[in-house]
C-alpha cells in the first residue's frame, strides 16, 4: 500500500512536467506577450489624459526588442528557458509576475484565503446539502419531493452561475438592498468584533455563494442519488431486511457507506476546485480570488502567473487523484492499492 | 401442528412492460419443528420467489405477494404489521443466501455483523455478551482462529467462509425456522460437504425446522425429510424424501431422475433428456404447465390445470404426498 | 542649445485670462468613484504603467505650462515664464520656485534634467518613451536652479512646441536607476508636483488619495478654488454594471452615462424622479478620436478607387446612429475633427446611398450578383473581412453588414482579441480594420498615416497604406511649417486628399459628455469647460472644478429615506456646442 | 479404444500470472495456476479433468490452447510445440484445437446473431464463400438440434441449453480434431445438462473428436471420460481410467472429493472427508501441496514433494508418498 | 434508438424501460420535435416570404435565389423587403404574399422608427420574444442559435466519442506500455487551460464554427476514454473474447467487432450529458467573447445582452428560460436512459 503511493507520488512528476511543459510551450506561441502589448503601447503612443496625447506613436528598434527579449527571458530557446524555470520551481520560487512586477508565488498567497474560503466553504455546503438530499432522494424514488427536487437542482445545472451571479446581486443587493454588493468583507472590517467579523464575512459571501453552490449542486446529489439507489437493491441490504433491521436502520448502516464510495471518489477532483473558482464570479462580485487572477493572466499574458497557478493547480490536480484513491480505500476495505497480501 | 404452513400463495412479477405476470401461483405447503423439507426444481422454476414471500424480502416494487397465507405458529405472516415482521425476521426466522460474497456488506467487519443481529434482537444483552457469542458462533461454524476472523472484511475471506460466516448469523438468534436458499451452489463439492454437514449437526442440535431450496436432487435426497419438487412457479410433486424418488410420480419428476448420469446410465450410454424448453412466464398456457415436453401428454393436459391430488396409496402410511397430475395413475401402472 | 542664456528672450506669462474654477465652492470632503481594473503599479512609466487608474497618477504631475481649457493660450504650472529661441526649436523656461515635491523638497532645474535622463534610459523599460525622449526632445540645458532651456527635434508653431517639448519633472532626489528600478518602484508612492497624494491602498479594493494640507499651488490663480474634496477613493468594482448598482445605492458619487444605453435606459428611476440624482449632457471640443473604417489598399479588391468609394457609400452610418446609438452620436465627416482651425469643415462624409455604391461598383466590375444577392467579380464574391477588436461593437457592425449588403457588399466580421487584431493590423495582414486612434494635441498628425515612408511595412500606423507622392510633398511641408497660416492651409488640402483616397470611412463622434451625478455634487455655473472630457474629473488641467456640498449631502440622505421628492434635474449645456 | 499415438503431448506445462505490478514494481507475486502438468491425449478418447474450484483446470485448458501464453513447458501437437507460438503463428492450428465454454451467456457475444456467431470461425479461416458457408450455418444448428429459424436470433433469446448447443455448433464448425469442453454443462440445469451430454457424445462418434472434459461434477465425468485426471492446486495428482479411478481412488484427494458427491438415496458418508479450504495458489504450500488437507498426512509430506508416477506396471498414476498404506489402511 | 438495434433483444427490453420512466419518453419527443423545428427554422423564422403571389405568378422565395425589388415592381434593386410587400400587395389587391410565422431573420436588424433597440416583445409588430439591441428579433435568433447550439454539441459529441473511444478501446486491449503513456497524456491534456488554445487560434484564424468545434474535440476527448477504458478492460476479460481469440480472431477482428459493440453500446448513457456540457461550454464561449464570430445567432450572445440590460428583462428571460428548458429536457432524459440501462432499482421494503 505505502509502495502503491509512493509509485504514485513518483508518477506525479512526468505527468507535472508534461503539463507544465506543454502550457510553457503555448505561451511561447500566443501572440499578444508583454512585448507585442509594448509594442502596441508604443504604436498607440504613450500617454493617456486630455490635451497632452498624442495621435499615435512610433515603432521600436530590432535593438529595443532584443533588450525587451532579454529582459523578459525571450532570447532563450524555449527548452532551456522551461529548464531553467523548472530548476526554480523546484527550489519554490516561482518567478515574478510581468505585470505586477512582483513574485509570483506572494501574488498568489495574498489571494488564498479569499479563494480557499469559497472553495471550502462551497466544498462543504455543497456534501452538507448533498448527501442527505441525494439520500432523501434515492430513498423515496419517484415521489413528489424527489421530482421537485430534481427540478430544482437540474434549473441550478441549467443556469450559468455567472447569470445566477448577475440577478442575486441585481435583485438582492441592487434592488432591496439585503446584501453588499460584493466584496469580501466591509471597508471597516478590521474594526469590527470576532462576532461581528465572522457575520460581515458572511453577509458578503451570502449571495457568490449561492452562486457558486448553485450549479454544483446537481453532480454530486445526482451521483449520491444513484449510488444510493444502486446499494439499495443490493443483496447485502436483502440481508440486512431478513435480520430484522428497519428501514432507516439498514440505510443508514449499511447502504450508506457504500454509497459514499463515488462521491468521495470525486472528492480529490473537487480539491483542485478549492483554488479554481470562477473568474467570471469573481468579478461580479468583485472578489479578488485565484479565478480572477489566472483569468486576467490570461488575457494580459502574465506568463508566469499563469504557469505558477497551473503548477498549483496541477500539482493540487494530482495530488488530489491520489486523496481520492485514499479517501475510497478509507471508505472501501476492499480496495488495497498495490495488489500486495493484505489479510 | 407444523411450524410453518403456506397456504396458496402467490408472487407476481411486474416485467419492464409494466404487466404483471404470476410466476408462483398457489402454493402450499408445510413444515414442522425440526424437520428439513427441499424445494426443488430448475432454476428459475420461482423457488428463491416463494421463500422471499415467507419473509416479503422480495424485491419491491417489482415483485408483490399476489395472494395467500404464510401461517407461522399459527399467525399470518402476511397481515402482521412491518414492525411484528421485523421481529420475526433474523430472530424466529432466518435466512441464508445463495451467493455469499454479494450477501454480506463488502465494507463492514464479519464481526460487525453479526453482533447486529444480536443488538437488534437482544438489546439487553451487554456488549461483551454479544462479542463473546459471536466468536462463540464462528467456532460453531467452524471457523478457524474465530478471534481474528471477527475483524475480518467479507472479501478477505474464501467462499467457504464467508457462507459459514452467513451461518453463522442465521443461527445467532437460534431461529426455529432456516430458510437456506441455495447455500451451497456457489461453493465446491468437498466444502459443500462441509457446509451440508454443519447444517444437519446445527439443526439436530438447536431442534430447528429448515426449509432447504436447491436444484441439485442428490444433495436435496440426503438431507430432506420432505421434498417438494416445483417446475414452472407450482409444486408438481411433493413427499418424504424417502420415497419420492424411488416412486416418483409425476412425469417431470422422473425426467429429472432419468437425466440424471452415473446410477442407472452405463458410462457413455445417451441420458434420457428432456426436450423443449420450460413456458416462458408471458404465455403460461393454460393447462398442464408441463405438458408441452411431457411424453404422455393428452389433451386434457393442454386444457386444465391438475390439481395437487393426495396420492391415495400413501393414505395409509401417515406422510403426506401429492402430485399434480391428471395422468399419474395411469403413468406410474 | 546655448551655453549661456541668451539674452534678448521675450519671456512670456499668462495671468490674464479669465479663470475657470468658481470662488463659491467649498472644501472638503470624500469623492468616491471607481476603475475596472486595479492598478498593476503605482509608476508613471514602464510596463503597465498605462492601465486606466495612470490617469489619476499622471494628472497629480504638473507640467511646466498648462493650456486654458477654454481659450487655449498657455499657462504657467511649475514654470512662471516661458521663452522661444531664435531657431525656432528651442524653449526657455523660468521656474516657480515656489513648487514644492510633496515631501516638502524644491523643484529645481535638477529635477528636469534629471527628468529626461530618467526618459532615456533603459532601466525603466519603456520603449516608446526612450524613443520620444530621444528623438523629439534632443537636448535639455540648465542655467541656473530656476532657469532651464529644451531643445526639440523640429521646429513647430509656438504654442505646439510648448507642449510638446513641454517636460514634467521626476523627482531626482527620489530615484535610483538600475535594473531593478522597475521592480522596486512599483508599489512606491512617488513624490509629486499635485494637489493630491495617495495616503491608503488596499490592494484589490481602493486607493484614496489625500489633499496636501499646504499645497504649494493653492492660490495659484489658475489653481485657486479646484480641487476641492480631501479625499479621493477610487474603488475597484471590475464590472461596469455592477458599479452601476454602486452608484445607484449611493457609494459612487457620480456614473459617467456616455454609452446610450446607460442614458436611455439605465438611468431611469426613482432616485431620478425624486430629484437624488441629476443627469446633465454637456458639449464639448475637443479633439475627437480618428475612429472608423480603415481600408487597407495594399488588400484587393481594396485597391480599387471605386471599391473604396463604394463601400463608402455602402456604410449606413446614419442608420447606427439612429438605432443602436439612439441618435447619440455624430457622424464624424473627417478624419481630423476638433483642431479648431486645422478642422476642413467644408468635408462632408460620403452618404449611405445605394445607388452611387451601386454605380462605382459596376464601375469597377462588379456587376453580376451572386444568388445571396451578393456582387461578384469573375465569379469572386464582393466579400471584405473586417477586423475589430470591441465585442461591444457588434451591434454596430452588424447593422452596416446588413444595409451594406443590400448594395450587394458582404462584410466578414472578424472579432479577436486586442493583441491579436493589432498584431493583424500591424502585419498589414487585415482588409479593413474597424478600429479608433486617440485624438489629441494641438494639430493633425499625418507623416505616421499617410506617407508613404510607412507605407507596405509592418509595424506602422500607416494602416491603409496609403502611398501618394504628391500627398508626401504635402505632409513634409506640414511637418516642417512653423507658421500656422500655412499649416492649417496643408492641413486643408491633405485633409481633403484623404477624403479623395477614400481608404479611411469616418465614422462617428461624441461631442460632449453625459453624467448621472448625486446632487451633493456641485459643479460650478457653467457646469465645465470647452476642452473637458468628463465634467467630475477630480483632477487633472481642466478638472477638480466640482465640489462636495455636505448640508446637501445630508438632506438629500434625509429626503431619500423619507421617500421625499425633490425637484429632479436634466442639464444639457450646448455653451461649445459647434455648429456643423 | 485409445489410439496409440496420442495427438497431444503435455510436458511439464506451467502457467504463472504475476499479480498487480506497475511501473515501478520490482517484486511481482506470482501465482502458480499451472504448475508443471504432463499428460497425453490419445485419438478419440474422451479425458475427464476434476478438481475444486480454483485449482487450474481452465487455466490448462487456456495454456493448452495458447489462450494464455504457458510460462514453461511444451504442448506438442503435429509434431509441433505450439506452446509460446504468437497469435498469427498459432491461427493455422486453431482449427484443430476448439473449446467450448463453461458459461453460455458469458461465452457468445450478445450483439451478434446466431448466424454471425457461427459463420465467425468460417470467415476467419478464410472458408467457403458466403452461399457455402450460409449452408453450413444450416447445417450446424440441424447438428446441434437447433431450428433453421434459430440462425436470425441473438444468444438472449435463447435458454441455457440452447445457448450452449450454439457454443458446441460454433467450437465444431471447423471440425476439430481435438475439443476442449471447459465446465460445458455445469451452468445448466440436469434436465438440460443430459441433453448437451447426449449431444456431445454424439458428435464425439460422428467427428472422431479427442475430448479433455472439463468439470467438478464427477458423476457428469465418470459419464463422459475414458481416463480421468484429478487436479489439485495446479498439478495433476492421479490419472487413470475412469473405472479405476472410480472403483479404486487411491490419492487421499480423490476418494475426499468423491466422498463429498452427495448420491441420490444415499447419506453422506462422514469419514475420509476433506477439510478446510483450498490454498491460495499463489504460496501453495511446500512439499505434497495437499498435506494441509489430508485426513493421513505425514511429515514426509510436508517436506518432500511427491512425484505423478504409477508405482504399479499399470496406467494409473497418482502423486502421493503414502498411497498404498492408505489404501491398505482403508480395506482393512 | 434505431430500427436495427431493437431488433436485439436486450435493446427492445431497454427500450420498453426507457419507454416506461414518462418524463424522459416525453422529453425526448419535446427534445426531439424542437430539433426538428430548428432544422426548419426557415420555414418558421425568415424575413423571406414563403409563397408570394404576384401578378398570378407564384414565387417561393425562400428556397430560391435572392429576388430583388424590381422583380416586384418596387424600385430597388436589393432583396426585397417581403414584409413590406406583404401590406403592399394587400393594399394594391394584385398579389399576396405568405410570411413565416416569425417574420424576420436572425440576422436582420429590425428598426422600429421612435424607439430604439432592444424592443419590447410586441404581438402587432410580430417580435414575440421582443428584439435584441441590434433589433435583430429574439425568437428569431433563439431558434438558429440552439441549432447551432444542438448542431455544434452533436457534432462534438461524435467527435469526442470516436477520439475518445478508439483510444480508450486501445488502450484497454493494448494495456501495457501504451496505457500507462496514454493516461499520463491524457492527464497532461485535461490540465491544459482550455482558454488559452483557444485564444491562440483566435489570433491565427477567426474562430470559425468548425475551427472551434475542432479545437474543444481536441481537448474534450478525454473524459470518455476513461470510461472505455475500463469498458474494454472489462470486456477483454470476458469468455467471447477469449472464444474469439480461440477461434483465430484476429486483433482487429476482436476490437472492431466484438469489444466495441459491446462497450459502447453503454456510451449512450453519457450521450445527454455530453450535449448538456457541449451546449453550456458554447454558451459560455460565446458569454465571453471567444466563441462564434458575430453576427451568427448565438445563445451566448443574447445572454451576454442580457445581462448587460437587465432592464429590458426579455432578453435575459428568454434566452434563461430556453436554456433551462433544453438543459432540464436533456438531464430528464439522461435520467430515464440511466434507468432504462440499469434497472436494478428496487429495494426489500416498501
Ligand atoms: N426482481 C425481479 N424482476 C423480474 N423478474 C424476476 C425478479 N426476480 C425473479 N424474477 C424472475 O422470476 C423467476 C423465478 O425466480 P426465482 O429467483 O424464484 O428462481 P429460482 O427457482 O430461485 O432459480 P435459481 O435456481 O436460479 O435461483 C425467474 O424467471 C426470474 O427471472
Ligand atoms: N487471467 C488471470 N489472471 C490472474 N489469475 C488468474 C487468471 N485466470 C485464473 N487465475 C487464477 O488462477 C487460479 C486457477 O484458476 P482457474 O480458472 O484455472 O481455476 P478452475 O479450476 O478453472 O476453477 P473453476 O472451477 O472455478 O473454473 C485461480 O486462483 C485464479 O484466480
Ligand atoms: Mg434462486
Ligand atoms: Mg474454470
Amino acid at each position: 500500500m505505502t509502495g502503491y503511493f509512493i509509485r504514485r507520488f513518483l508518477l506525479i512528476i512526468p505527468t507535472f512536467i508534461g503539463i507544465t511543459l506543454l502550457v510553457f510551450a503555448i505561451t511561447r506561441l500566443v501572440p499578444g506577450g508583454p512585448i507585442e502589448q509594448l509594442m502596441i503601447q508604443a504604436q498607440l503612443g504613450g500617454e493617456t489624459g486630455s490635451l497632452q496625447r498624442s495621435q499615435g506613436g512610433g515603432t521600436l528598434s530590432d535593438e529595443q526588442l532584443e533588450e525587451l527579449k532579454h529582459y523578459y527571458g525571450f532570447d532563450q530557446p524555449m527548452l532551456s528557458s522551461y529548464v531553467r524555470w523548472l530548476k526554480q520551481v523546484v527550489q519554490f520560487d516561482l518567478g515574478t509576475s510581468t505585470r505586477y512586477q512582483d513574485p509570483v508565488w506572494q501574488i498568489i498567497k495574498e489571494r488564498f484565503p479569499v479563494s480557499i474560503f469559497y472553495g471550502l466553504t462551497t466544498l462543504i455546503l455543497t456534501y452538507l446539502v448533498c448527501i442527505p438530499l441525494g439520500l432523501a432522494k434515492g430513498m423515496y424514488h419517484g415521489s413528489a419531493l424527489d421530482s421537485w427536487s430534481s427540478a430544482v437542482v437540474f434549473l441550478g445545472y441549467a443556469l450559468p452561475s455567472y447569470v445566477i451571479g448577475i440577478a442575486l446581486i441585481s435583485l438582492f443587493a441592487g434592488y432591496w438592498d439585503w446584501f453588499p454588493l460584493g466584496g469580501f468583507a466591509s471597508d471597516n472590517y478590521d474594526d469590527l468584533s470576532t462576532l461581528g467579523k465572522a457575520g460581515d464575512i458572511f453577509h458578503h459571501a451570502a449571495l457568490p455563494l449561492i452562486a457558486y453552490l448553485a450549479g454544483s449542486f446537481a453532480v454530486t446529489t445526482l451521483m449520491m442519488k444513484n449510488a444510493l439507489m444502486d446499494n439499495l437493491s443490493a443483496d447485502y441490504m436483502r440481508t440486512a431486511a431478513a435480520k430484522g433491521l428497519s428501514r432507516t436502520a439498514s440505510v443508514s448502516g449499511h447502504a450508506l457507506r457504500n454509497s459514499l464510495i463515488p462521491v468521495a471518489t470525486s472528492f480529490g477532483n473537487n480539491i483542485s476546485l478549492l483554488l479554481g473558482g470562477s473568474f467570471l464570479i469573481e468579478t461580479i462580485f468583485n472578489i479578488d480570488g485565484i479565478g480572477l487572477l489566472g483569468y486576467e493572466a490570461i488575457i494580459e499574458r502574465d506568463y508566469p502567473i499563469v504557469m505558477g497557478i497551473l503548477v498549483i493547480s496541477s500539482l493540487l490536480y494530482l495530488l488530489g487523484n491520489i486523496l481520492s484513491d485514499i479517501c475510497v480505500a478509507l471508505v472501501d476495505p476492499r480496495i488495497r492499492f498495490g495488489g500486495g497480501s493484505s489479510t | 401442528m407444523s411450524l410453518l404452513s403456506v397456504e396458496q400463495l402467490r408472487v407476481a412479477i411486474r416485467g419492464d412492460d409494466g404487466v404483471q405476470r404470476e410466476l408462483v401461483s398457489a402454493i402450499s405447503f408445510a413444515i414442522a419443528s425440526g424437520q428439513t423439507m427441499g424445494l426443488v426444481g430448475e432454476s428459475g422454476c420461482g423457488k428463491s420467489l416463494t421463500a422471499m414471500a415467507i419473509l416479503d424480502l422480495l424485491p419491491k416494487p417489482q415483485a408483490l405477494r399476489s395472494g395467500g397465507k404464510i401461517l407461522f405458529k399459527g399467525d399470518d405472516l402476511a397481515q402482521l404489521s412491518p414492525k411484528a415482521l421485523r421481529q420475526i425476521r433474523g430472530h424466529k426466522i432466518a435466512v441464508i443466501f445463495q451467493d455469499p460474497m454479494s450477501a454480506l456488506n463488502p465494507v463492514q467487519q464479519i464481526g460487525r455483523q453479526i453482533i447486529e443481529v444480536l443488538k437488534l434482537h437482544f438489546p439487553q444483552q451487554s456488549r461483551a455478551v454479544q462479542r463473546a457469542r459471536a466468536l462463540e458462533l464462528l467456532t460453531e461454524v467452524g471457523i478457524p482462529a474465530p478471534a481474528e476472523r471477527l475483524n475480518a472484511y467479507p472479501h478477505q475471506l474464501s467462499g467457504g467462509m464467508r457462507q459459514r460466516v452467513m451461518i453463522a448469523m442465521a443461527l445467532a438468534c437460534e431461529p426455529e425456522l432456516l430458510i437456506a436458499d441455495e447455500p451451497t451452489t456457489a461453493l465446491d463439492v468437498t466444502i459443500q460437504a462441509q457446509i451440508v454437514r454443519l447444517l444437519k449437526k446445527l439443526q439436530e442440535k438447536n431442534g430447528m425446522a429448515m426449509l432447504f431450496i436447491t436444484h441439485d436432487l442428490a444433495l436435496v435426497s440426503q438431507l430432506s425429510d420432505h421434498i417438494a419438487v416445483m417446475y414452472a412457479g407450482k409444486i408438481v410433486e411433493y413427499g418424504p424424501a424417502a420415497t419420492l424418488f424411488s416412486t416418483p410420480r409425476h412425469p417431470y419428476t422422473q425426467s429429472l431422475l432419468a437425466a440424471l448420469p452415473g446410477a442407472g446410465h452405463p458410462p457413455k450410454s445417451p441420458l434420457l433428456s428432456l426436450e423443449g424448453q420450460v413456458p416462458s412466464i408471458e404465455n403460461m398456457p393454460a393447462g398442464c404447465r408441463f405438458a408441452n415436453r411431457c411424453r404422455f401428454a393428452e389433451n386434457i393436459c393442454k386444457r386444465s390445470d391438475p390439481v395437487a391430488e393426495v396420492s391415495d396409496d400413501q393414505l395409509e402410511s401417515s406422510e403426506q404426498a401429492s402430485v399434480a397430475c391428471h395422468l399419474w395413475r395411469s403413468i406410474s401402472s | 542649445l546655448p551655453k549661456e542664456l541668451p539674452a534678448e528672450l521675450n519671456w512670456q506669462t499668462n495671468l490674464s485670462d479669465p479663470i475657470f474654477a468658481d470662488p463659491a465652492a467649498k472644501r472638503g470632503g470624500r469623492y468616491r468613484t471607481f476603475v475596472t481594473t486595479f492598478p498593476l503599479t503605482l509608476r508613471l512609466v514602464g510596463p503597465d504603467s498605462n492601465g486606466n487608474f495612470a490617469g489619476y497618477m499622471r494628472a497629480n504631475n504638473l507640467g511646466l505650462v498648462g493650456i486654458h481649457p477654454n481659450t487655449l493660450q498657455p499657462l504657467p504650472e511649475l514654470a512662471t515664464h516661458w521663452a522661444f529661441g531664435d531657431d525656432g526649436h528651442t524653449i526657455y523656461f523660468r521656474l516657480d520656485p515656489d513648487a514644492r515635491w510633496s515631501d516638502g523638497k524644491p523643484v529645481t532645474a535638477d529635477d528636469y534634467l534629471f527628468a529626461l535622463e530618467f526618459m532615456r534610459s533603459k532601466f525603466i523599460l519603456a520603449p516608446w518613451y526612450n524613443n520620444h525622449f530621444n528623438e523629439v526632445i534632443t537636448g535639455i540645458a540648465k542655467y541656473d536652479d530656476y532657469t532651464i532651456g529644451i531643445e526639440g527635434a523640429v521646429a513647430k508653431p509656438q504654442d505646439e512646441m510648448l507642449f510638446e517639448y513641454g517636460l514634467s519633472p521626476v523627482a531626482k532626489h527620489f530615484h535610483v536607476l538600475d535594473e531593478n528600478w522597475v521592480k522596486d518602484y512599483n508599489w512606491r508612492v512617488e513624490p509629486n508636483t499635485g494637489p493630491y497624494i495617495i495616503s491608503e491602498i488596499r490592494k484589490g479594493k481602493y486607493i484614496e488619495f489625500t489633499r496636501k494640507k499646504d499645497w504649494w499651488a493653492n492660490d495659484k490663480r489658475y489653481f485657486k478654488y479646484r480641487y476641492n474634496p480631501d479625499h479621493l477613493r477610487v474603488k475597484l468594482i471590475r464590472d461596469i454594471n455592477i458599479a452601476y448598482q454602486y452608484f445607484r445605492k449611493g457609494e459612487l458619487d457620480n456614473f459617467p452615462l456616455l454609452m446610450p444605453r446607460f442614458w436611455h435606459k439605465k438611468a431611469q428611476g426613482d432616485i431620478y424622479e425624486n430629484g437624488y440624482v441629476g443627469k446633465i449632457k454637456f458639449y464639448n471640443d475637443v479633439p475627437q478620436p480618428i475612429s472608423g473604417l480603415f481600408l487597407n489598399e495594399d488588400a484587393t479588391p481594396l485597391n480599387d478607387i471605386n471599391v473604396r468609394y463604394a463601400i463608402a457609400h455602402a456604410l449606413n452610418v446614419d442608420k447606427v446612429i439612429n438605432t443602436v446609438l439612439h441618435g447619440d452620436y455624430e457622424r464624424l465627416q473627417s478624419a481630423h475633427d476638433g483642431y479648431g482651425d486645422y478642422t476642413n469643415t467644408t468635408i462632408r462624409a460620403r452618404e449611405f446611398d445605394l445607388k452611387k455604391a451601386g454605380e462605382y461598383l459596376d464601375k469597377a466590375g462588379w456587376q453580376q450578383r451572386n444568388k445571396d444577392g451578393i456582387r461578384t467579380k469573375d465569379g469572386q464574391p464582393l466579400s471584405i473581412r473586417i477586423t475589430y477588436y470591441n465585442s461591444g461593437h457588434n451591434d454596430r457592425l452588424v447593422i452596416l453588414s446588413q444595409e451594406a449588403l443590400k448594395a450587394g457588399i458582404e462584410f466578414k466580421l472578424q472579432l479577436l482579441d486586442p493583441s491579436s487584431a493589432f498584431k493583424q493590423i500591424m502585419e498589414n495582414k487585415h482588409q479593413a480594420a474597424w478600429m479608433g486612434w486617440s485624438g489629441g494635441g494641438l494639430s493633425p498628425t499625418y507623416w505616421e498615416f499617410y506617407h508613404s515612408e510607412n507605407a507596405h511595412k509592418s509595424q506602422t500606423n500607416n494602416v491603409t497604406n496609403t502611398d501618394d507622392p504628391v500627398m508626401d510633398a504635402k505632409i513634409m511641408a506640414y511637418r516642417k511649417g512653423t507658421d500656422k497660416a500655412g499649416r492649417v492651409k496643408l492641413a486643408h488640402e491633405l485633409e481633403q486628399m484623404i477624403h479623395d483616397q477614400g481608404s479611411f470611412i469616418p465614422t462617428f463622434k461624441v461631442p460632449y459628455t453625459r453624467e448621472a451625478y448625486w446632487r451633493w455634487l456641485k459643479l460650478p455655473a457653467h457646469y465645465g469647460t470647452r476642452t473637458s472630457d468628463s465634467l467630475f474629473d477630480p483632477l487633472g488641467g481642466s478638472g477638480g472644478l466640482f465640489w462636495i456640498d455636505q448640508e446637501a449631502h445630508r438632506n438629500i440622505l434625509e429626503a431619500k429615506s423619507h421617500g421625499d421628492a425633490l425637484p429632479p434635474e436634466l442639464i444639457i449645456d450646448k455653451t461649445w456646442v459647434i455648429a456643423p | 479404444m485409445a489410439g496409440d499415438k496420442p495427438v497431444l503431448t503435455v510436458e511439464d506445462l506451467q502457467l504463472h500470472f504475476s499479480q498487480g505490478g506497475g511501473v515501478f514494481q520490482r517484486r511481482r507475486a506470482k501465482l502458480r495456476a499451472v504448475d508443471g502438468v504432463s499428460f497425453n491425449l490419445y485419438q478419440g478418447e474422451t479425458l475427464g479433468l476434476v478438481g475444486e474450484s480454483g485449482c487450474g483446470k481452465s487455466s490448462l485448458a487456456k495454456a493448452l490452447l495458447n489462450l494464455h501464453k504457458p510460462t514453461a513447458g511444451s504442448v506438442i501437437y503435429a509434431d509441433t510445440d505450439i506452446a509460446g507460438l504468437s497469435d498469427r503463428e498459432m491461427r493455422q492450428y486453431r482449427r484443430a484445437l476448439q473449446m467450448i465454454f463453461q458459461d453460455p451467456f458469458e461465452s457468445l457475444n450478445s450483439r451478434h446473431t446466431v448466424e454471425v456467431i457461427l459463420e465467425e470461425p468460417l470467415v476467419i479461416h478464410k472458408i467457403g464463400n458466403r452461399e457455402s458457408r450460409r449452408q453450413r450455418v444450416a447445417d450446424l444448428l440441424a447438428m446441434v438440434g437447433l431450428p433453421p429459424s434459430a440462425a436470425s436470433k441473438y444468444p438472449h433469446e435463447f435458454s441455457g441449453g440452447q445457448r450452449q448447443r450454439i457454443g458446441i455448433a460454433r467450437a465444431i464448425a471447423l471440425e476439430p480434431e481435438i475439443l476442449i469442453c471447459d465446465e460445458a454443462v455445469s451452468a445448466l440445469d440436469v434436465s438440460v445438462q443430459a441433453q448437451i451430454l447426449n449431444l456431445l457424445l454424439a458428435i464425439q462418434q460422428k467427428l472422431k473428436l479427442s475430448i479433455i472434459f472439463i468439470s467438478h461434477d464427477l458423476a457428469v465425468v465418470r459419464h463422459m471420460s475414458d481416463r480421468i485426471a484429478v487436479m489439485y492446486l495446479g498439478q495433476i495428482v492421479e490419472i487413470a481410467d475412469a473405472e479405476s479411478i472410480y472403483s479404486s481412488p487411491r490419492h487421499p484427494y480423490t476418494q475426499g472429493l468423491l466422498a463429498s458427491i452427495p448420491r441420490l438415496g444415499e447419506a453422506s458418508p462422514i469419514d475420509a472427508q476433506i477439510s478446510g479450504d483450498l490454498p491460495s495458489p499463489i504460496a501453495p504450500p511446500p512439499g505434497c501441496r495437499f498435506h494441509t488437507r489430508c485426513p493421513h498426512r505425514q511429515e514426509r509430506c510436508e517436506r518432500e514433494a511427491p512425484v505423478l508416477q504409477a508405482s504399479d506396471a499399470g496406467q494409473h498414476l497418482t502423486a502421493c508418498h503414502f498411497w498404498p498404506e492408505i489404501i491398505a489402511k482403508q480395506s482393512a | 434508438m434505431s430500427i436495427f438495434a431493437l431488433r436485439n433483444p436486450v435493446a427492445k427490453k431497454r427500450w420498453q424501460r426507457f419507454r416506461q420512466s414518462r418524463r424522459g419518453f416525453y422529453s425526448t419527443w419535446i427534445l426531439l420535435a424542437l430539433t426538428l423545428c430548428s432544422f426548419g427554422a426557415e420555414l418558421i423564422a425568415n424575413n423571406r416570404a414563403l409563397v408570394v403571389v404576384y401578378e398570378n405568378q407564384w414565387f417561393f422565395p425562400t428556397f430560391s435565389a435572392v429576388n430583388s425589388g424590381k422583380d416586384f415592381g418596387l424600385d430597388y434593386s436589393y432583396e426585397v423587403n417581403y414584409r413590406q410587400l406583404q401590406s403592399q400587395l394587400a393594399e394594391q389587391g394584385d398579389g399576396w404574399v405568405l410570411m413565416p410565422i416569425i417574420p424576420f431573420s436572425p440576422l436582420e436588424t429590425d428598426l422600429i422608427a421612435g424607439d430604439f433597440p432592444p424592443h419590447a416583445p410586441s404581438l402587432s409588430k410580430s417580435h414575440y420574444l421582443g428584439t435584441d439591441t441590434s433589433g435583430r428579433d429574439v425568437a428569431a435568433r433563439l431558434l438558429y442559435g440552439f441549432r447551432t447550439a444542438i448542431v455544434f454539441s452533436l457534432l462534438l459529441l461524435v467527435f469526442n466519442y470516436a477520439i475518445g473511444v478508439a483510444i480508450g478501446c486501445l488502450m484497454g486491449f493494448w494495456g501495457g506500455a501504451f496505457d500507462l503513456i496514454f493516461q499520463r497524456i491524457i492527464e497532461i491534456w485535461s490540465n491544459i487551460p482550455f482558454l488559452y488554445v483557444i485564444m491562440i487560434v483566435a489570433s491565427i484564424i477567426t474562430p470559425g464554427f468548425w475551427s472551434l468545434l475542432f479545437m474543444m474535440a481536441f481537448f474534450g476527448w478525454t473524459s470518455m476514454t476513461w470510461y472505455m477504458r475500463t469498458a474494454t478492460y472489462k470486456e477483454v476479460a470476458r469468455d467471447y473474447v477469449m472464444a474469439a481469440r480461440a477461434m483465430g480472431a484476429s486483433g482487429s477482428r476482436i476490437v472492431f467487432r466484438h469489444i466495441l459493440p459491446n462497450s459502447v453500446s453503454t456510451l449512450v448513457t453519457f450521450v445527454p450529458f455530453s450535449v448538456a456540457s457541449g451546449i453550456t461550454s458554447l454558451t459560455a464561449l460565446d458569454y465571453l467573447g471567444f466563441g462564434l464570430p458575430p453576427p451568427v445567432s448565438s445563445w451566448g450572445e443574447l445572454l451576454k445582452q442580457g445581462t448587460e440590460n437587465l432592464e429590458s428583462l426579455w432578453l435575459v428571460g428568454s434566452v434563461v428560460i430556453a436554456m433551462t428548458l433544453i438543459l432540464m429536457l436533456v438531464a430528464y432524459i439522461g435520467e430515464a436512459i440511466r434507468d432504462a440501462y440499469d434497472p436494478r432499482q428496487f429495494s426489500y421494503y416498501e
